[in-house]
């Protein structure tokens, strides 16, 4: 079953070279995603076999991710669908193609049971992004796509680094080096320190470069900022997801080897330190894509942030995550429809969003506010309880910075946000031919009625999941 | 009683001058004079113009109400009614300077400017000088702050009182508008207040206007002397004493207004600040 | 709407009558409940919530038509509902959480319909402040609340186990902050005038006179989970009470746009408030119930006051604006004439503000005076130095209020029109004068009657402090004696104005033109304006307000026309916290060279992380 | 033939200090191939005894490593018709010097690490991280894209050696994904390149530094 997952995307990606037209074409991609999203529901819903073999399976961390990453394509594969059919002239064949592979990739690498493994689907997800961002070919994309493809190929060489001092870890102690998760954190009491230590680093700073957390996180603005609204929405909430995925294993071997103190401290710092670049980036950041490439790096912070914290932080940063990249998609999405509107990434010729486009500029807004963690959406109760844990722990310091940074970037962002959405149309926009139409703008609604929903409302089923992914990354049953 | 002391005062002026002066019932004369005259009024103003003398009028009267006079309790009294008694004021200038502003006259307004700003300097004194007061009598009633209690106050804050009553009588000079803030006989417009924001009144209404601030006069001062003179054993002489130690202070305006010069309007606030200091020094006395 | 409202006001003064009601509700988010309660203290706010709202509402339909507002009629009406709900909603919550979600929905609502008319430039700049100060103070809860936590280990209202000093303290500068900001407290006031002055005046009066209050209700919620307080705790908040209050008057004073100027009376107000907090805390911390009752009597009353006139205040110059459209005070006079109802309405909400008898806002003023003069009275020589220090400075800003109101009300309606557009200004529609009918009618009834809301202030006491339920207000002051007198006043006046009226019809009054003292060509700019009123006064508090005063000296024969102006800026927003910003910002425009662009470098930086993490190790 | 472990990865080493030293990319190129093809030779030294997917692995190895990619590159240069690469971020010889040092760093380094006896005195862990270290000097010094493809290429042949210390541990199918994701790698990075040559008309990485604040 769990193959199926892998498999659906991959067929529908190959089919996608068959199909001739351009206008139909599109129409594979939310065929792909709700098959998929069928499919991981009766994964996660029903009690099929949660293991294929040895490679592939389920625990209660990949379960959450799984549901959450389906979902997120499903959505974005509606707006996809939109937003293909309404560039025709555009040749599309590509980018639905390894759209679909990219989904296919990620349902792997988030299944993956081994650490090699893990590693090749996530390299392939890299690999079959990068015609994603080469999407409408002109210089700056091309750029942009370079930089992605070479800095990600160097972080997630490091990764694989990594991946071979952790085995050598085991070699070192002596026991079979086998390199499935299970067995590493079964026998996590027996790895050499000092070899799992550098390998913690190499792989933290490695899929770290994949996430997007600062100093690594360079080429993020330019990748966002250069690719279409829902490729930025997929990279923000599926690879980054997948790529903190890795990091939580590994945090997880490293709780199991009782050698956790340094990780943590390593992850508050870089997560504070993302914090801050994003913040001071995101002030006075006149490209409005560019400031949510910022914002997704700030929250890559809170995430690992959440995790070095430990305790409720933890819980609050699993929360986060679907959170973030649930309200992510709102962002970008909502971002790509005015970008398609006025023509214009800068904020000197966008405003009066709200006026020219009612929905798309009202949810922009809102998903702005729903970002910066005002109640009573979902964002806020994921940061209150990351911020919680962090006081609770007596971090006060870190307490305070998370703060003072959380000021800043709001500060920052909502001069940007605030200039796109309100003011009057420019000339330009008013003429612009481009409609919100049901596709373009439903996917949105729907991201955003669901960040309410996780405001107001956590589904039980949902927390429970969620705790018991914590106490599973904490190795404390 | 109250027109009496501007009588009072005419007389020692005139005394100073070498003139016979006035009689010293001839304030009365003036103000039945004027209640029996018409009335006219300016084409510009509302009935806020004729509300203002009547309220400023009905305001002193209350305020008279809570007075305790000469030792003995007033008619009205509660705890608080210090709080009141200097509201009331308030009140009655409200509308006495909303008149003044409802005639459209620059003179006025700038008669009213006056009178507000200064006042704005004399209510934190009155209120220094209550807080020493109450500190003393450990109550928050005029009647018995001011009332037979004061005599024994004297013994352990003599001194303070002293500076209390003598910046309530600066408070009493500024409000009732007297030398050194204010020449309620000159005939330069410019340098008026009081006179000038009530320009525009004529007859009943300027009878009342007359009448009102006398009254003040009257109020503020029994406050002063009672506190100057804390007498309390027989009521009779208690009065006695009442009504000698009023026209002491009328007689001691009087001198005040025929020695001193006026002030220039700009050297008023200096004055007012000084006699909040006072009674806020005072009050770090009866601190130890 | 309204129906809403009145349903709310209904139900609160329902549980008033009943001991607190409440619901409990699991709410499965994490450290939320779904916890609804509603004592003493928050059936005050409620009532006044729901009050103002559905007047202002009315009002709404009068003053923002859909039909001349057609792009943000609808907007306005929405997030206005919006805020009532979130007001009430936070003012009731027992949960953290839940408090958390209402303050934010009032809070973004309010920006939405503040930010009405997103067209206009300065519009979205005091928006802008008002959201960057709101999240400030968001935060500062956020870290409130987080402290709270740690601290009692629930996420109630209650304090489960006593809370360390350390914690205390930290709570306490948090809250002062947080909700210092959203009440505008004076030197977190930054947000406040611009925003008050720039909102459609319904929504003004809703956020002046009741969001604002959000803040004080925080601070007494917050304070009533101590039940022994430092005694600096009562003194610092008196404090920042006597620096708000006299500081707010001195800006108000010196403005020119009549909203901007109602706005600082807010911030004033808002002081007077906090003095009574102080006090109380005062009392709370010394045990004395005495204190505690008028403090807090004193405050919650001047809350609800507070929301009285200066709803009023603000309904009856929006209903100025909307005649003449204008904000410039030294445009308008005479308007007593040509909207008399208006001027009236005006002239009462003037009147209580100023404090005077026999309208409400005497009587709150009344209890805190009291209370400080018995802090005055009592023993200790630091404590009563405060409440010695806090009377004169209520008496200062009573003072100043009356110059500030004289000054107002003058200049707007009395005297002669200074402009065209004033000259041809009308009366409102019935919508617009019967909320402020209303509004005039409950400043008299308190002011008259007050014994009538002793009860409740009281139950609102007995819900803040528990263990000191000595005194009962009716017992402490002399409400009896106020009706009575304030009463009596009344009649004398209505008498004195019979009189008067019987007098001229005797004596035929003559009218004539001003007498302006034997000048030629008298006329309406010669009329005192409102700047040269305030002029002196202005001056006394220069060092504070640093007015740019261009005084032209006119020399010569026949010199030029020349105007005195004086202008005074926010101090705290225009000279310190802007140019603060701007140069932060051009500290972090610095780091910009960091993106550069080139790979090589963007490489460096992982190697750069690698090294560094292997040598940290 | 584990003796031959050692002199072949001094070779691999001295490869690394001649693609720090030298300017014209097709000797860089081709030096990267030839450390490709060393690399599949050390995987049958380092492996005692014969097997059949070692011999596979050695030769998909040397294929992709030592012809796929040498050869790709050497093409996007022709048709780019670039010789040498001109002034560096960092001159030659300091680059030279820095090659050295980092080298000289990791064989201290790896002291510090405790190793496994089979690996004791064996150059595997630190002639791995020499590698590394110079994959990235050649990725942060070069201006050519070219270049930096090869200092990846570089980089993964390091990689590739810390492999060889775990070759037991290390199943099968996994090094072939592993070698596979690097051909697609390069293989993705040279269309990339060759739209570059086609929208710049040259692979100077000048012209890549549009996107900044």
């Amino acid at each position: 079953m769990l193959l199926v997952l892998i498999l659906i995307p991959l067929l529908l990606g190959g089919l996608a070279f068959a199909v001739r037209s351009n206008l139909k074409r599109p129409w594979l991609l939310p065929i792909g995603g709700a098959a998929h999203l069928i499919g991981t529901s009766v994964v996660l819903l029903g009690n099929a076999p949660a293991t294929e073999g040895a490679w592939l399976g389920l625990d209660p961390l990949n379960k959450v991710v799984l549901g959450f990453l389906s979902l997120l394509f499903f959505l974005c594969s509606v707006y996809a669908r939109g937003y293909l059919v309404s560039r025709p002239n555009q040749p599309n064949r590509v980018f639905t193609a390894s759209l679909l592979a990219f989904l296919g990739m990620l349902t792997l690498a988030v299944e993956a049971q081994h650490l090699g493994l893990m590693w090749v689907a996530i390299e392939s997800c890299t690999l079959s992004s990068a015609p994603l961002l080469y999407f409408n070919q002109n210089p700056r994309s091309l750029e942009a796509t370079w930089k992605y493809l070479l800095i990600g190929s160097v972080g997630i060489a490091l990764a694989l680094l990594g991946s071979y001092f952790l085995a050598y870890s085991a070699l070192h102690g002596g026991m079979s080096t086998s390199l499935f998760f299970r067995d590493l954190v079964h026998e996590a009491p027996h790895l050499s320190h000092p070899w799992l230590r550098a390998a913690f680093i190499l792989l933290f700073v490695g899929y770290g470069t994949k996430m997007g957390l600062a100093p690594m996180h360079t080429w993020k603005p330019d990748a966002y900022g250069e690719a279409p609204g829902l490729v930025g929405a997929l990279l923000a909430g599926g690879l980054t997801t997948v790529a903190f995925l890795a990091v939580l294993r590994f945090f997880q071997i490293c709780s199991a080897a009782h050698d956790v103190a340094f990780a943590r401290s390593m992850m508050v710092t870089i997560g504070l330190f993302s914090m801050a670049v994003a913040a001071v980036f995101m002030v006075r950041q006149r490209d409005y894509k560019r400031m949510l490439a910022y914002s997704s790096v700030e929250h890559m912070g809170i995430l690992v942030l959440g995790i070095g914290i430990g305790g409720a932080g933890i819980f609050g940063s699993l929360l986060h995550l679907i959170n973030n990249g649930l309200t992510k998609g709102v962002l970008f999405l909502a971002a790509a429809n005015i970008h398609r509107c006025y023509g214009s990434k800068r904020v000197e010729d966008v405003s009066g969003a709200i006026r020219r486009l009612p929905i798309t500029g009202a949810l922009f807004l809102a998903g702005f506010f729903a970002i910066t963690g005002s109640p009573p959406f979902g964002p806020f109760f994921s940061e209150f309880t990351i911020l919680r844990a962090a006081v609770a722990a007596g971090r006060f310091w870190v307490a305070g910075l998370f703060l003072v940074m959380l000021f800043v970037v709001f500060v920052g962002m909502s001069a940007t946000v605030f200039a796109v959405v309100q003011g009057e149309p420019s000339a330009k926009a008013k003429a612009s031919s481009y409609k919100d139409s049901f596709f373009t703008v439903a996917p949105i609604i729907v991201f955003l009625s669901l960040v309410l929903l996780l405001g107001v409302y956590v589904p039980p089923p949902l927390s429970r999941a969620l705790h018991t992914a914590a106490a599973f990354i904490e190795m404390n049953p | 009683m109250p027109l009496l002391l501007l009588g009072i005062i005419g007389k020692t002026k005139a005394a100073f001058a070498g003139r016979v002066g006035p009689p010293l019932l001839q304030p009365y004369f003036d103000v039945i004079k004027l209640l029996r005259k018409g009335s006219v009024f300016s084409r510009t103003t509302t009935w806020v113009f004729k509300a203002g003398p009547v309220v400023g009028l009905v305001t002193a009267l209350f305020a008279a109400v809570l007075i305790p006079l000469g030792g003995h309790l007033a008619p009205v009294s509660f705890e608080g009614d210090l709080v009141l008694f200097a509201y009331l004021f308030g009140l009655g200038r409200f509308f006495t300077v909303a008149a003044a502003l409802d005639t459209g006259s620059a003179f006025e307004g700038m008669g009213g400017a006056r009178e507000v700003t200064f006042s704005c300097l004399t209510e934190p004194a009155l209120f220094f000088g209550l807080i020493v007061l109450t500190r003393l009598s450990g109550s928050l009633s005029l009647s018995t702050m001011i009332g037979p209690g004061l005599g024994q106050a004297w013994h352990h804050g003599g001194a303070s009182l002293v500076l209390v009553s003598f910046s309530l009588f600066i408070v009493l000079l500024t409000e009732t508008c007297r030398i050194p803030v204010d020449d309620p006989n000159t005939h330069l417009e410019l340098t008026m207040i009081h006179e000038v924001m009530v320009l525009d009144h004529g007859g009943p209404a300027l009878g009342l206007i007359e009448y009102a601030a006398a009254l003040k006069l009257f109020i503020l001062g029994s406050v002063v002397v009672r506190i100057a003179i804390p007498y309390s054993g027989n009521p009779w002489a208690g009065w006695g004493i009442f009504a000698l130690g009023m026209v002491l202070l009328a007689i001691l305006i009087g001198v005040v207004e025929s020695t001193m010069a006026r002030l220039r309007m700009a050297q008023v606030p200096i004055l007012l600040v000084a006699a909040c200091l006072l009674s806020a020094f005072g009050i770090v006395l009866v601190a130890r | 709407m309204v129906v809403g409202a009145l349903c709310g006001i209904v139900g609160a003064s329902l549980a008033i009558a009943r001991p607190s009601a409440g619901i409990d509700l699991g709410w499965p988010v994490p450290g939320g409940r779904f916890a609804i309660r509603i004592d003493g203290i928050s059936a005050l706010f409620v009532i006044q919530i729901f009050l103002i709202s559905a007047l202002g509402s009315v009002y709404g339909l009068g003053y923002w038509k859909q039909s001349e507002h057609p792009r943000d009629g609808r907007k306005v009406r929405l997030f206005y509902g919006l805020i009532t709900a979130g007001m009430a909603l936070l003012v009731c919550a027992h949960n953290t959480m839940l408090f958390m979600a209402g303050w934010e929905i009032m809070a973004m609502a309010a920006f939405l319909s503040l930010t009405a008319q997103d067209d206009q430039r300065t519009v979205r700049e005091v928006g802008y402040v008002y959201m960057v100060a709101t999240r400030l103070a968001t935060l500062c809860l956020f870290a409130m609340f987080a402290v709270l936590f740690a601290a009692t280990g629930n996420f109630d209202f209650a304090a489960s186990r006593p809370i360390t000093p350390g914690a205390a303290t930290a709570i306490l500068l948090l809250a002062l902050v947080g909700f210092g900001l959203k009440a505008g407290v004076m030197p977190m006031h930054v947000w406040l005038p611009g925003a008050h002055a720039s909102a459609p005046s319904h929504v003004s009066a809703l956020m002046s006179g009741v969001l604002i209050k959000m803040g004080i209700y925080g601070l007494v919620r917050v304070f009533s989970l101590f039940p022994h307080p430092p005694l600096w705790w009562g003194q610092l908040v008196l404090l920042l009470g006597c620096v708000s209050g006299i500081l707010g008057v001195a800006f108000a004073i010196s403005q020119h746009d009549f909203k901007r100027l109602l706005a600082y009376h807010s911030v004033e107000n808002i002081g007077i408030i906090c003095m009574g907090l102080g006090v109380a805390l005062l009392g709370r911390s010394l045990g004395n119930s005495a204190l505690v009752a008028l403090g807090l009597g004193g405050a919650l009353l001047h809350v609800w006051n507070h929301g009285m006139f200066k709803g009023l205040l603000f309904l009856s110059a929006g209903s100025v604006l909307h005649a003449t459209h204008t904000r410039e005070i030294d445009e308008l006079g005479g308007l007593a004439k040509r909207m008399p109802w208006t001027a009236l309405a005006f002239l009462i909400g003037a009147v209580a503000i100023c404090g005077l008898p026999p309208l409400n806002g005497f009587v709150s003023e009344l209890l805190v005076y009291l209370g400080l003069f018995r802090s005055a009275a009592l023993p200790k020589d630091a404590l009563w130095l405060s409440g010695a220090l806090g009377a004169p400075a209520l008496a200062l800003i009573g003072a100043l209020a009356l110059a500030c109101f004289v000054k107002v009300h003058g200049a707007m309606f009395l005297g002669e029109p200074r402009s065209e557009r004033t000259a041809q200004a009308n009366e409102s529609s019935r919508f617009i004068l019967a909320p402020m009918a209303v509004l005039a009618g409950i400043c008299f009834l308190v002011g008259v009657l007050p014994w009538v809301v002793a009860p409740i202030l009281d139950r609102a006491v007995v819900a803040w402090a528990p263990e000191l339920t000595g005194q009962r207000l009716m017992a402490l002051a002399p409400l009896c004696w106020v009706s009575l007198l304030g009463g009596l006043l009344l009649l004398a006046l209505l008498v004195g104005a019979a009189l008067v009226r019987r007098n001229l019809r005797n004596k035929p009054a003559e009218t004539v033109g001003t007498w302006d003292c034997g000048y030629v060509a008298p006329g309406p700019t010669m009329q005192y304006s409102s700047s040269s009123f305030a002029q002196t006064l202005v001056g006394l508090f220069s060092w504070a307000l640093r007015p740019k005063v261009s005084n032209p000296d006119t020399r010569g024969l026949f010199p030029h026309p020349e105007a005195f102006t004086s202008h005074v800026a926010d101090v705290v927003l225009d000279s310190i916290l802007i140019p603060a910003a701007q140069l932060g910002t051009r500290a972090m425009r610095w780091f910009r060279w960091v993106q550069r662009g080139s790979m090589q470098a963007y490489l460096l930086y992982i190697l750069l992380t690698l090294l560094v993490l292997f040598f940290w190790r | 033939m584990h003796n031959l472990v050692g002199p072949l990865l001094v070779v691999v080493l001295l490869f690394n200090l001649f693609l720090l030293g030298t300017s014209r990319l097709q000797a860089v190129i081709n030096a990267s191939a030839t450390q490709g093809v060393l690399l599949g030779i050390l995987t049958l030294c380092v492996h005692e005894g014969f097997s059949t997917w070692m011999v596979l692995i050695t030769i998909v190895t040397i294929l992709v490593k030592g012809v796929l990619i040498p050869g790709m590159l050497l093409r996007a240069i022709r048709d780019a018709a670039i010789r040498r690469e001109i002034e560096p971020f960092i001159g030659f010889l300091p680059c030279l010097l820095l090659g050295a040092l980092g080298t000289g760093a990791s064989l201290i380094f790896a002291r510090t690490l405790p190793l496994a006896k089979e690996h004791v005195g064996s150059l595997l862990v630190p002639a791995a991280m020499a590698t590394v270290w110079t994959g990235f000097l050649v990725l942060t010094t070069r201006r050519k894209a070219i270049n930096q493809v090869v200092g990846y290429l570089v980089l993964e042949n390091g990689i590739y050696i810390m492999g060889l210390t775990l070759l037991h541990a290390m199943p099968f199918m996994v090094e072939m994904g592993v070698l596979l994701d690097l051909f697609v790698g390069i293989f993705v990075m040279g269309i990339i390149l060759n739209h570059i040559r086609r929208e710049f008309s040259s692979l100077d990485t000048a012209h890549l530094s549009a996107l900044k604040e």
